[in-house]
């Protein structure tokens, strides 16, 4: 956890609402483990106050990268730093995805709380399930996993075909891609969910619960991508997913009906980040008992069984 | 260099800049970025006897130059306070001072009674002016007989200074910061934060769970300032000023308008080293001004007309 | 296109958008700016019966996102509004509201019944608020009794709807608000500006002379937001609601929480066209989210914890 | 009285802490005099919020300027701004200075308080006295009583060398120039108004208040300026001035001794800038009667006899 308070800007991409910053700041990157975020710093005025917290996109031995979608006032202003200008950012922050392995020793100390991972993923097959700016953590995620060997197959959705800008950096990595959009502009007509969705129930063998004829028909070059993702038959080891709350929320119960492992990365208006002010919590089931726990400190990763999602929200709090 | 140092007559303090409570955690969480023992002292969140879950969220919005929080005092209790965190605390060569909650009277009186068989303690701050644990952000700093009841129970069970956390929603701050001092407090601090609300236009919903919340940062620093202000004049007991410190002038605002020391809120949030910076802007001031001793400056506001 | 009109029961307006006293002149001032006729109407700077000088300069002090005033009430008297400026608004087709200000209840009573000849007027908005006329900030708005009595005196010397502006410097709102609806008040519009102030660190001087000034623009708009929603809930008269509102989301955020109109104060200044553009904004929200009627969403805040 | 929402900075110049804007604005350009104003808007956020005022320096049919030091939040924004950025802004606002002639018709009935000139300029010297960014509005005060064949005379003071950015510009227009230091890096050692005072009492044929010595050692460059300026000979018929208070109550104290008609312009914390807050009062005598006037209706150009200045202060206001 270190403040970096003048991160150069080396790299800034943008794609219509997207934008990508690769910020220089070594002692950041070499402790970032996918799934963490940062708070970065908008303005050094009293408006807007607050940092925004942003996964780590991808890093470097000297680099870290952030990948958002412009939202708001902060995203906006975001948007418009130019290379070369510097950042005020704290990070690496909260804990991340459970992988097989990564991260350095301190960085595991300095995360008790962090489930030791059930079993090494090696060779096996991982879903990873990014929609619109969910993609975020996903890159890095499924390159850390692939070091360690297992098969990440990546599904990205977004509304309309450009929401999809990762979608050529990914296919570049060499990641077995799916791609959807609500519009069918793009790979599978529908949901990211609903792409999961058949993918599961293709690999079980049932009907589609939502016939993805679009899928079909979808244009030829993503299907050859398709193809290649498969080597590995059965279901996969892991969902990691990043994401609209009901997206998330509906491959929970996807992964709950096939007994998959899941991990989410929740958002949350955040104060601080760094576990001071209380302001991120999230309804959380730990054992029988449902709490409000930092999202900030505690996540922003989370398994599905822990996760209560917002439907469920009016579920009394434990102890209280 | 300049003498930061203050003397509260209960308590001296190193320099006067003390982090708030709720905005710094138990401390601990700011030991990664800053050294916890260049701080003036370290208020605590608010604890009542039992661990308390808090409100809802969305718990957190963001205002022009403000942020409005409706936390509801989530914490682990005084017992988890005092294995967990005092110990790690109390080593510090900083002034821990624990702000006290209750639902009760009694409840303030039980978590004092409770910590004042712990060591590493300064001082308690009575937390009875936070807006987000009743309806309508109903609290005892809003009522002059309320807010002496507590402050003489609590007297009376602590062994150790009580410093009384005044809300700003009220319409007579001297009438209630005089009935704190007569029933003994030894000091007030205030501002806690400004009741407050915001609504989502698109789904015409209150945009913090609980509805109301408190707003705290440089939005309300002007109104802070002046209720610090009003209390001075009219107090014999030290005030401790807040609300929307952000920097060194900010706080040197606060000790001029009369405030013996100041605390430091969001400003933790934005940026975790915001309490160091601005205790090493006030020391920059006076080595320009040439001041020895910044107690000096405490009070010195001239309002003769000119 | 959306029907904007409201019909406050004693007044209607072509849409729910006045300008605040005091920040737009005697709204001739805005002439070379903007239609005034496009206006729900314009609430003129308050006025006592005879020429007032204000306080003296400094009047102004900017704070983040927001700006502290203690004008101090300077303006021209009735007679001279009424000679020189009611003729040249009464043509106009928006309602002209009059600012009352009083050192005394009869003052009030008199400046009414001086305007009460005049033609022109739509309505009277009681001024018992106005942090910045008496020391420490006091005004009749404080209190519940002061309260009652100016407004059953104006309400009886009145031919015209009064409307009292309430201050946000109190307790509990709603027993101010209750004090003006029981000795009939119209309407109550809230807030007026919360007191407050600024200290120059390097003269150790108030920045404003008059020591406390009125905060008023976005900072405060949390504030009045949760006033007027408050207000709103508990009384059954009209409420007008303002305080920071610089766009039509601000406005609509005050609608939607129980408010029947707003005022639109600071934003004049920052930008002579903000009354124009924030009607402007909510037609458009309207025709996006295909409301036909601005006023069926009044008061329709969902607070049920979701 | 126009609101130009998007005037494009056409140049931008820049000299340490001063800094001057070029802007496109026809419909203002074409009713600005000399000493009026304009209301800039800093930034489209709500902090900083108020607009600042600014003297028009120049202008051309198309164009207005702005000269301007960087004090506070506002003008260090400003100074940022890029050649091609727009700003919005208000103006003219204000009654400007007493010239023979100028302006339109039309300005001229809006201000119906303004005096008439006394007496035509025409072939009378007159003295522009300028501290520091008080230069700004002097400049196009002074082209425009060259165009009325008055012969100005400028009176440039700065607290050193760099705090003179526009002398050769003032020399490039042929303006007779006097330039002080109060280092004594440039031209006349002292304040402004010690050389104003010492030029009044060489005509008055006096022995110097103030002995300039400093001033007969000035480099030798400024002297043919000097030279140049005193084809006239006598009192100039009237003074100008805009700087600090302090050298402003000197020049109006010299003004008053010699009997000449002098005006300034004044600074006050302005909320709007077009008379609606009440909030730029300034203390006017109007009579025998001293008034809170709006510095940016009735002013930011008064009379000398006008003028309470800030030591005055405690006097009370008439009708209080
Ligand atoms: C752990 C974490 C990781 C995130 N990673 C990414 C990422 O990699 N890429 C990306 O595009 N976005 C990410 N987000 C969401 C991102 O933080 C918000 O989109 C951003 O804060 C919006 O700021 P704004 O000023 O543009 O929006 P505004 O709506 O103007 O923001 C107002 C306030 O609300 C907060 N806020 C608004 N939306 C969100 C949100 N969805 N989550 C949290 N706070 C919010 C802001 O921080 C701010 O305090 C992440 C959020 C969290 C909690
Ligand atoms: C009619 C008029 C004409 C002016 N012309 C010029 C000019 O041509 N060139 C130039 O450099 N300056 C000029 N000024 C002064 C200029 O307006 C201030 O320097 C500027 O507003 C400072 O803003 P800031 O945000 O940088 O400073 P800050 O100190 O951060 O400003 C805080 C607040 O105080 C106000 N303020 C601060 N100083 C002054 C001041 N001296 N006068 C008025 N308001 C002030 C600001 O407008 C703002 O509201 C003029 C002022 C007036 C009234
Ligand atoms: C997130 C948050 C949590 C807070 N929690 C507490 C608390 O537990 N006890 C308390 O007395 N004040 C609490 N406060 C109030 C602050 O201590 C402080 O009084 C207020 O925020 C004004 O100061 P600031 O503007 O510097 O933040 C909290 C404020 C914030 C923003
Ligand atoms: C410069 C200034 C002058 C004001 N004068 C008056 C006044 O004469 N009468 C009055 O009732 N309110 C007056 N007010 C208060 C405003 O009408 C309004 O209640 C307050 O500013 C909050 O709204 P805002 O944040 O939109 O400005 C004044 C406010 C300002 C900023
Ligand atoms: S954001 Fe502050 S505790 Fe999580
Ligand atoms: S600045 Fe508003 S009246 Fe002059």
């Amino acid at each position: 956890m270190h403040k970096d308070p003048g991160a150069p800007i080396l790299r800034k991409e943008r794609w219509g609402d997207y934008c990508l910053l690769c910020l220089k700041s070594p002692a950041i990157a070499r402790e970032a483990r996918p799934g963490q975020f940062m708070m970065v710093r908008v303005s050094d005025q009293p408006y807007p106050l607050l940092r925004r917290p942003f996964s780590i996109h991808a890093r470097t031995r000297e680099t870290v990268e952030i990948f958002f979608s412009r939202v708001g006032l902060g995203t906006n202003i975001l948007a418009q730093k130019k290379t070369g200008e510097t950042l005020d950012i704290i990070g690496p922050l909260g804990k991340g995805f459970t992988t097989g392995g990564g991260g350095s020793k301190r960085a595991k100390e300095q995360e008790p709380g962090r489930l030791a991972p059930a079993e090494s993923l090696n060779g096996k097959k991982v879903f990873l399930v990014g929609g619109g700016r969910g993609i975020a953590p996903l890159y890095f995620l499924g390159l850390e996993l692939k070091k360690q060997g297992a098969v990440p197959i990546i599904f990205y959705g977004g509304k309309t075909k450009s929401d999809l800008p990762l979608a050529d950096r990914l296919k570049a990595h060499k990641f077995a891609l799916l791609v959807s959009t609500d519009d069918g502009s793009s790979g599978f007509h529908g949901f990211a969910s609903a792409m999961v969705e058949a993918e599961l129930n293709r690999v079980a063998g049932l009907p589609m619960a939502f016939p993805p004829l679009d899928w079909a028909d979808a244009p030829r070059k993503s299907r050859p991508v398709r193809a290649a993702s498969y080597a590995l038959a059965g279901f996969p080891a892991r969902v990691f997913a990043c994401g609209p709350e009901a997206m998330m929320r509906k491959i929970a119960a996807l992964a709950d009906r096939y007994g998959i492992a899941a991990e989410f990365s929740l958002e949350a208006i955040m104060g601080c980040g760094i576990g001071a002010c209380w302001g991120c919590a999230r309804k959380i089931r730990r054992g029988d008992k449902a709490e409000w726990l930092k999202v900030c400190q505690e996540g922003p990763v989370f398994k599905s069984s822990e996760v209560v999602w917002e439907e469920d929200k009016t579920n009394e709090v434990s102890d209280r | 260099m300049a003498d930061l140092s203050i003397d509260l007559g209960f308590l001296k303090l190193r320099n006067p800049v003390l982090a708030a409570s709720g905005t710094f955690g138990y401390g601990l969480e700011f030991a990664p970025f800053i050294d916890l023992e260049r701080l003036g002292g370290i208020v605590v969140k608010g604890l009542y006897f039992y661990a308390r879950p808090g409100n809802p969220p969305p718990r957190l919005a963001e205002s022009p130059s403000g942020l409005i929080n409706s936390i509801g005092l989530q914490g682990i209790g005084v017992k988890a306070f005092s294995q967990e965190i005092l110990p790690r605390l109390a080593g510090l060569r900083t002034a821990v001072i624990v702000n006290v909650c209750g639902s009760t009277n009694e409840e303030y009186a039980q978590v004092i009674d409770y910590l004042d068989r712990q060591e590493g303690i300064a001082a308690y701050e009575l937390n009875i002016s936070c807006p987000n644990v009743e309806q309508d952000g109903l609290c005892p700093a809003l009522s002059p007989e309320a807010t002496h009841a507590i402050v003489r129970l609590a007297k009376r069970t602590s062994r150790r200074p009580v410093i009384t956390k005044l809300s700003p929603n009220v319409t007579d701050i001297v009438c209630i910061a005089k009935a704190a001092e007569e029933a003994g407090s030894d000091a007030v601090s205030l501002i806690n934060t400004v009741l407050a609300m915001a609504v989502d236009v698109e789904t015409r919903r209150p945009r913090l769970a609980n509805v109301f919340g408190g707003l705290s940062g440089p939005a309300i620093k002007p109104i802070a300032l002046r209720l610090v202000y009003q209390a001075a004049s009219r107090l014999k007991i030290p005030v401790i000023g807040l609300g929307g410190i952000m920097s060194g002038r900010d706080a040197l605002e606060f000790l001029i308008a009369g405030a013996m020391a100041v605390e430091v809120g969001t400003a933790n949030l934005v940026d975790p080293e915001a309490s160091i910076r601005i205790i090493q802007e006030m020391e920059d001031w006076c080595e320009e001004k040439k001041i020895k001793k910044l107690k000096d400056i405490i009070g010195t506001l001239n309002v003769a007309s000119p």
